[in-house]
């Protein structure tokens, strides 16, 4: 099992540093998408078939396919490459480096500090749990999520809706 | 006894020219003020024949009481005894004889009644000066005094000059007064009274005892205390160091001049000092810093007296010179010789003053004595009185006054217990130098021909005190004759009951006919040499004038202390005040403001609108969050 | 009950002025009138019901909020008997000197004005912390509008700079109240914000101390002290003659008062300590304030720094810790707010005839208007610390009392009469005296500036040749404070 | 079966949450900011099943249902706003909607 799971961990890695240096955007969406499916098999190593599925179908599936649409319909595709070569400079990529640098410094640093963490086994937590857990005493948080979905979408055709552009002469110029 | 009438009544002759002065007419104005100071006069004259019938008990009177502050109440008390009874005689009687005289010189001057309401109130607060029991009552007049001859310079307003002398008067005597309000703490803080019977009792006892070191606050204290008396007497007075003062204050009428600056007001300092004898004989010191300031003043004002060409500043300067004999005569302790100075002077200075205004209002107000002259033949009347006057000013020996006056001062800074010889040849350069510009003066002005015409006679009201104020000027000396001419002691045993008599150390009759002999021969070669420079042959003057012209100048400025003041005192507070007009610490709390206001448009550049720098921010911020929670 | 009475009145006087406005101007004027004159004459029958007051004289303690242990809790003795009395005595002359001047939406202004009097009523009557400082925000507020709205020029940066100076030095105050009320209450468990259990809790020094600062720094700043002084020329300078009269003649009062009643007494040795410091503090406050009075050419501003000057005496006297001192301050308190009250007043009445307030622009005023021209003698000549006037008495005693405790310090007090003498006579020198650069209207004093000035007059004339009436009045207050610590005579 | 120790699993997350953030900060394109924090939430997702699975707990899953409910109403919204950028301002430049500023 350590196998697929290190296999599965590398993978992640790589496509995540593709996601982050690609300069075409549908280049670097493919990559995530391998990423999420790669992070889909690690939770199945970690005995959580249900999230590693619902991981497949929510995040791979659907999120990744909303940003292809929203992509296509802007046409960003490759003419917007050349422009994120030009803002990606090596200037900019330096302090967030370092800061990343830093911060990833740090996550190690008390992961490997902590000792208690003793090395047992892991165990497998079964969906069925997961279900009893979900409307036992996270009963109430369901509906906010419920809740939270719901005012996504009302936001989303809120916002998303074409309204007529006011061209005002002086007060707003849209700048090319 | 209705001792209180005697200030009353000037006060209430102010007090009703005040209120209902524009309305009265100015011969209604005229009749209240004369006739206020009048009664007064009498009543004086009255008091006093009941004071010395009556076994001269000095007489007390409580009108009300001031205030009660932790145990210290002074009172608004009256104390009538021998000295303030020659004082109180001398301002109302020559008060009276001024206020007729200046019914005829203000006659013509829209602020007639106004000038009566300020001559009342003045002499309201010179007679409160002289008859208070206390201190702090005596500081009221001294204050009252000082206010009242800031009005009547400034009594013509239009002219800004007439201005800036009223206001140089009063702060250089506010200067004084300042000294003398903290002797008076000082003394309130070693005796916890100011009560002037309490203190002498105390000084008498101290001197009696083992001299300064039984008073409580120690010789020191004493000397202190007596030094700060002197600082007051020195502004109010006009000697050295605030002496600046009075030469500008002739900008005011003449007969203000007359009654404030030669007859009462000046001899105010006189009279503290002779008043408050017991703590300067407690410290010798303190007498020979007064002997000291009165012979440097003589010297001084009667050089500067010399090369004034001002007819009134020459009897201004000279006004200084003689209080300073008297402060010499107070130094060495002889009081009532220096009160008896005072006595005469105040008549035959008055006689000046008024013989000046007349001249002076005669001749259109031309006030340059040197283009004046040949007056003899214009104005007889004035003519004789100024000669009287100016005589007995100079000391013409047996006949003036004035010699008498000064022959005993003269004999006792020779003879007297504090005198030395120094003091003795001082005095008498001094009155050789009187005699010198007395009748340079008077031969400038009313010998030569006649350089300005005469337009206008001088009233009646104006001569007649003329003519009185010559009596006086001629018989006053004769109340107090030296042993080796008659020996008539009137006047000092009348003071001996107040003022201690002085101890002479050689009384020898021969030494004392060489002092008068040498007096009598200088007073004549200085009027002998006025007579030739300036009547026999004035061309030696003019050669003599070229070649001392630097000195000439100075004498003329005063020694120059108005210009060492000026760039001492006057330009430096000037140019702090015009400098400093915005108040440096205001911009301590603009500048505070300032501050905060740049603060915030600092702090605004960080809102760029830039996305990425707010992610950057926060990023930022959740490491530093992070690192500070994992290592402190 | 009738302390109560006396705040009331004048608040209802206020607002029924403010709405009699609406029908008729004059009404509002006159029911203002009336209202500080019904207190004036309360005050003088309670005055002349006891002329010698000893200890307090009318007393009134209701609950107000008992959880927290504030009383509604007012008192009157000697010292405050004075202050009102003289707190109405200028109200009156306040409303009387705007009756011409104030002609923009004059009811508003008598509201403003009867409140800053019943908040300064209020001040000097409260013997509870909590309504100490609820009064002393009550007071703040009106002014802040009678300068805001009615003032010259730049009255907005003077009100604002009025407001913050006070406002932030009221705030050190009601923290140390505050603070003193948890102390107390640690060290008796009483929960009391009670004038007089504050006088029993002993405190440690040091907890004493930082507390006295805190009351400190409210007085002086309202005092003004030399170095939080600068409010007060913008302040005089921008309000309108009432606004000002009401501030020199009062409202610095109330600081001093402060320092009578709250400082020395609830904190005598920290006070002691201090003393030096508040001595040099008011010395430099008497020269500095005289050196500025000096160079203004703007009378209202030279009129402030005088008042700058004169409050010098008060620091001066307060920290002497001598009986005589404090019967100086007291008297000082009384003479200042009659002598820079009139002074305000005539300013006002030349600025109705000359339409402008540089000095140096007038001159020869003496001509065309006489009788202004004595009175201003008279107020400028009890500036300078006259003898026969009230200044005087109250100087020479403070200055006197204050010997004993630092000579050197009141030696150099003693030379600001000197300075004080320079800048008074240049004030009568610029405007009534010299030539006179144009022709004004003859305007003499009109019989209802007569009405104002004659009191006035005889009040300062009257302090200082019979001052033994109001010394007594004050006499056993004063004695109470000077004796609370041991102070010498 | 013995499954992969938690340190790697929370190592991994970690690296993949360095990574988002490295990319957020990074990017001017607003729609490569919204794929960085999808990437940062699925960390954060995978760190809770690491923790869940080590303790056992059904918690860490529910978590991860929450995280993903939650990224997936943002990225709804979020994509609305680009639209509405790209409609107003015509680029996605996140500089571009600099008047919000100083």
């Amino acid at each position: 099992m350590n196998l697929a799971f290190n296999i599965a961990a590398v993978i992640a890695i790589v496509c995540t540093v593709m996601v982050v240096t690609r300069y075409n955007i549908m280049h670097a969406l493919l990559y995530l998408v391998t990423s999420f499916m790669a992070v889909a098999v690690i939770f199945f190593t970690y005995g959580a078939p249900f999230i590693a599925a619902l991981e497949l179908i929510v995040y791979a599936g659907a999120i990744m396919v909303l940003m292809v649409f929203v992509i296509m319909m802007l046409n960003l595709g490759g003419g917007s490459a050349a422009q994120e070569k030009q803002w990606l400079s090596l200037r900019v990529w330096v302090f967030p480096a370092i800061l990343s640098l830093i911060l990833l410094g740090e996550l190690i640093w008390l992961i490997y500090s902590e000792q208690y963490i003793g090395s047992e086994q892991i165990k497998v937590v079964d969906t069925k749990e997961v279900a009893v857990a979900l409307y036992g005493p996270y009963v109430v948080a369901v509906e906010l999520s419920a809740m939270l979905l719901m005012a996504g979408i009302v936001g989303a055709y809120h916002l998303g809706r074409q309204r007529k552009k006011i061209v005002h002469r002086f007060l707003e110029r849209s700048n090319p | 006894m209705t001792l209180w009438l005697i200030p009353a009544l000037p006060y209430l002759g102010a007090l009703i020219l005040i209120l209902a002065g524009s309305k009265l007419s100015k011969q209604m104005a005229g009749i209240i003020g004369c006739g206020s100071m009048g009664l007064s006069a009498l009543w004086t004259g009255v008091t006093g024949i009941a004071f010395l019938s009556g076994g001269r008990e000095p007489v007390r009177l409580q009108l009300w009481e001031w205030f009660d502050v932790a145990g210290w109440n002074p009172g608004v008390t009256l104390y009538f005894d021998s000295l303030s009874l020659v004082f109180t005689f001398v301002i109302t009687f020559v008060g009276f004889l001024i206020h007729v005289y200046s019914t005829g010189y203000m006659a013509r001057d829209e602020g007639f009644n106004r000038f009566f309401a300020y001559l009342n109130l003045f002499v309201g607060s010179m007679l409160m000066l002289v008859l208070a029991d206390n201190l702090l009552l005596l500081y009221l007049g001294w204050e009252g005094v000082g206010l009242c001859s800031y009005l009547l310079i400034g009594f013509w307003y239009q002219d800004p000059a007439n201005g800036a002398a009223a206001r140089k008067a009063f702060i250089v005597t506010r200067i004084g007064d300042t000294a003398f309000a903290i002797g008076l703490f000082m003394l309130f803080q070693t005796l916890g009274t100011l009560n002037i019977g309490a203190i002498l009792a105390e000084a008498g006892s101290a001197l009696s005892g083992d001299g300064a070191a039984s008073w409580p606050g120690g010789p020191a204290g004493a000397t202190a205390i007596a030094l700060l008396l002197v600082g007051g007497a020195v502004g109010k007075s006009a000697q050295i160091p605030l002496q600046t003062w009075l030469p500008d204050a002739m900008a005011g009428p003449t007969p203000v001049s007359a009654l404030i600056h030669a007859a009462t007001m000046v001899t105010a300092g006189v009279y503290l000092i002779a008043r408050m004898h017991g703590i300067f004989e407690l410290s010798p010191v303190s007498m020979q810093v007064v002997s000291l300031i009165g012979t440097i003043t003589l010297l001084v004002a009667g050089c500067s007296a010399l090369c004034q060409s001002d007819l009134k500043r020459v009897l201004a300067y000279s006004t200084i010179s003689q209080i300073g004999y008297m402060f010499l005569a107070l130094g060495l302790g002889a009081w009532s010789a220096a009160i008896f100075h005072f006595f005469t002077h105040a008549f035959f200075k008055a006689l000046l003053f008024l013989g000046a205004g007349a001249i002076i209002e005669s001749l259109h107000h031309e006030q340059n004595i040197f283009r004046m002259g040949g007056l003899r033949k214009e104005l007889p009347v004035v003519f004789i009185t100024f000669l009287i006057g100016s005589a007995s000013l100079a000391a013409l020996p047996l006949v003036t006054a004035g010699f008498f006056s000064k022959d005993q001062i003269l004999w006792m800074a020779f003879a007297g217990e504090h005198g030395s010889l120094g003091l003795w040849i001082a005095a008498s350069v001094g009155a050789f130098l009187t005699a010198l510009y007395t009748f340079r003066m008077v031969f400038v002005t009313f010998w030569g021909e006649t350089k300005t015409p005469v337009t206008h006679r001088p009233g009646k009201a104006m001569t007649i005190p003329l003519i009185i104020l010559a009596l006086f000027s001629l018989l006053a000396g004769f109340i107090e004759v030296p042993h080796n001419l008659g020996h008539i002691t009137l006047f000092s045993s009348f003071l001996a009951s107040v003022l201690p008599s002085p101890e002479l150390i050689t009384d020898s009759l021969l030494m004392e006919w060489m002092s008068q002999a040498a007096a009598a021969l200088l007073t004549l070669g200085g009027i002998g040499l006025a007579y030739e420079y300036y009547v026999r042959n004035p061309q030696s003057l003019a050669g003599m004038k070229r070649n001392t012209g630097a000195l000439q100048r100075f004498f003329h400025s005063g020694f120059g202390f108005d210009r060492l003041y000026d760039s001492l005192l006057i330009q430096p507070y000037t140019w702090l005040a015009r400098v400093n007009r915005r108040d440096i610490t205001d911009s301590l709390y603009t500048g505070l403001a300032r501050f905060s206001i740049w603060l915030h448009r600092q702090s605004a550049q960080t809102q760029t609108g830039i996305l990425r720098h707010y992610l950057l921010g926060a990023a930022i911020g959740a490491l530093i969050i992070l690192t500070i929670s994992i290592f402190i | 009950m009738i302390l109560v009475w006396l705040i009331l009145i004048l608040l209802l006087g206020g607002l029924l002025s403010w709405l009699a406005s609406r029908w008729n101007v004059l009404l509002a004027r006159w029911i203002a009138l009336g209202a500080v004159a019904v207190n004036f004459v309360l005050t003088a029958g309670i005055w002349f019901g006891n002329p010698v007051p000893v200890g307090w004289v009318a007393e009134l303690d209701l609950e107000w909020i008992p959880r927290f242990g504030i009383h509604f809790h007012l008192a009157l003795d000697g010292l405050s008997l004075l202050m009102l009395l003289l707190t109405f005595f200028l109200g009156m002359l306040g409303v009387l000197c705007s009756w011409k001047e104030i002609s923009y939406r004059p009811g508003f202004f008598h509201f403003n004005l009867l409140w800053v009097l019943a908040g300064i009523t209020g001040v000097f009557l409260t013997m509870d912390l909590f309504l100490f400082y609820f009064f002393w925000e009550v007071m703040l507020i009106p002014m802040y509008f009678l300068i805001g709205i009615w003032g010259h020029a730049n009255r907005i940066y003077a009100a604002f700079k009025f407001f913050i100076f006070t406002q932030a030095s009221g705030l050190f105050m009601l923290l140390a109240i505050l603070s003193l009320y948890y102390v107390q209450a640690q060290q008796t468990g009483v929960y009391s914000f009670d004038y007089f259990d504050f006088l029993e809790t002993p405190l440690p020094f040091k907890t004493a101390q930082w507390l006295m600062f805190g009351f400190l720094i409210a007085f002086i700043v309202k005092l003004p002290a030399f170095p939080f002084h600068n409010w007060l020329p913008d302040a005089h300078g921008e309000a309108p003659t009432a606004g000002s009269l009401v501030l020199a003649g009062l409202l610095l009062k109330t600081g001093a008062y402060g320092l009578l009643r709250f400082v020395v007494p609830l904190f005598p040795e920290p006070a002691m300590a201090f003393a030096p410091w508040g001595m040099l503090m008011g010395v430099i406050g008497i020269l500095y304030g005289g050196k500025l009075a000096f160079a203004q050419n703007d009378l209202k501003r030279l009129i402030a720094y005088t008042s700058v000057s004169h409050m010098g005496f008060v620091m001066l006297g307060v920290f002497a810790f001598t009986e005589l001192a404090y019967q100086g301050v007291v008297m000082q308190m009384i003479t200042h707010g009659i002598s820079t009250g009139a002074l305000f007043l005539l300013a006002g009445m030349l600025y109705e005839r000359t339409h402008t307030r540089d000095i140096t622009r007038m001159g020869g005023l003496w001509k065309s208007s006489p009788a202004l021209g004595a009175a201003m003698m008279v107020f400028v000549m009890a500036s300078l610390g006259l003898p026969g006037l009230g200044n005087f008495i109250a100087e020479f005693l403070t200055l006197n009392g204050s010997w004993p405790a630092n000579r050197l310090l009141t030696a150099l007090a003693a030379v600001g009469l000197v300075i004080a003498t320079v800048y008074s006579l240049r004030i009568m020198q610029k405007v009534f005296f010299g030539p006179m650069p144009q022709t004004w209207p003859a305007a003499d004093l009109k019989p209802r500036e007569y009405l104002i000035m004659i009191p006035l007059i005889a009040a300062i004339i009257w302090l200082g040749l019979f001052p033994q009436k109001t010394i007594e009045t004050s006499g056993h207050a004063v004695t109470e404070i000077s004796l609370k610590k041991g102070g010498s005579r | 079966m013995n499954l992969p120790a938690m340190e790697t699993g929370l190592l991994l997350a970690g690296i993949l949450f360095i990574l988002g953030l490295l990319s957020v900060l990074i990017r001017r394109n607003t729609l490569f900011m919204l794929m960085s924090v999808e990437i940062m939430l699925n960390a954060a997702g995978l760190a809770f099943i690491v923790a869940g699975a080590r303790w056992g707990q059904p918690d860490g899953q529910v978590m991860f249902l929450f995280i993903l409910a939650m990224a997936a109403a943002e990225v709804s919204v979020g994509l609305a706003l680009i639209l509405q950028i790209h409609h107003q301002l015509n680029t996605i430049d996140s500089d571009a909607a600099n008047r919000m500023k100083g």
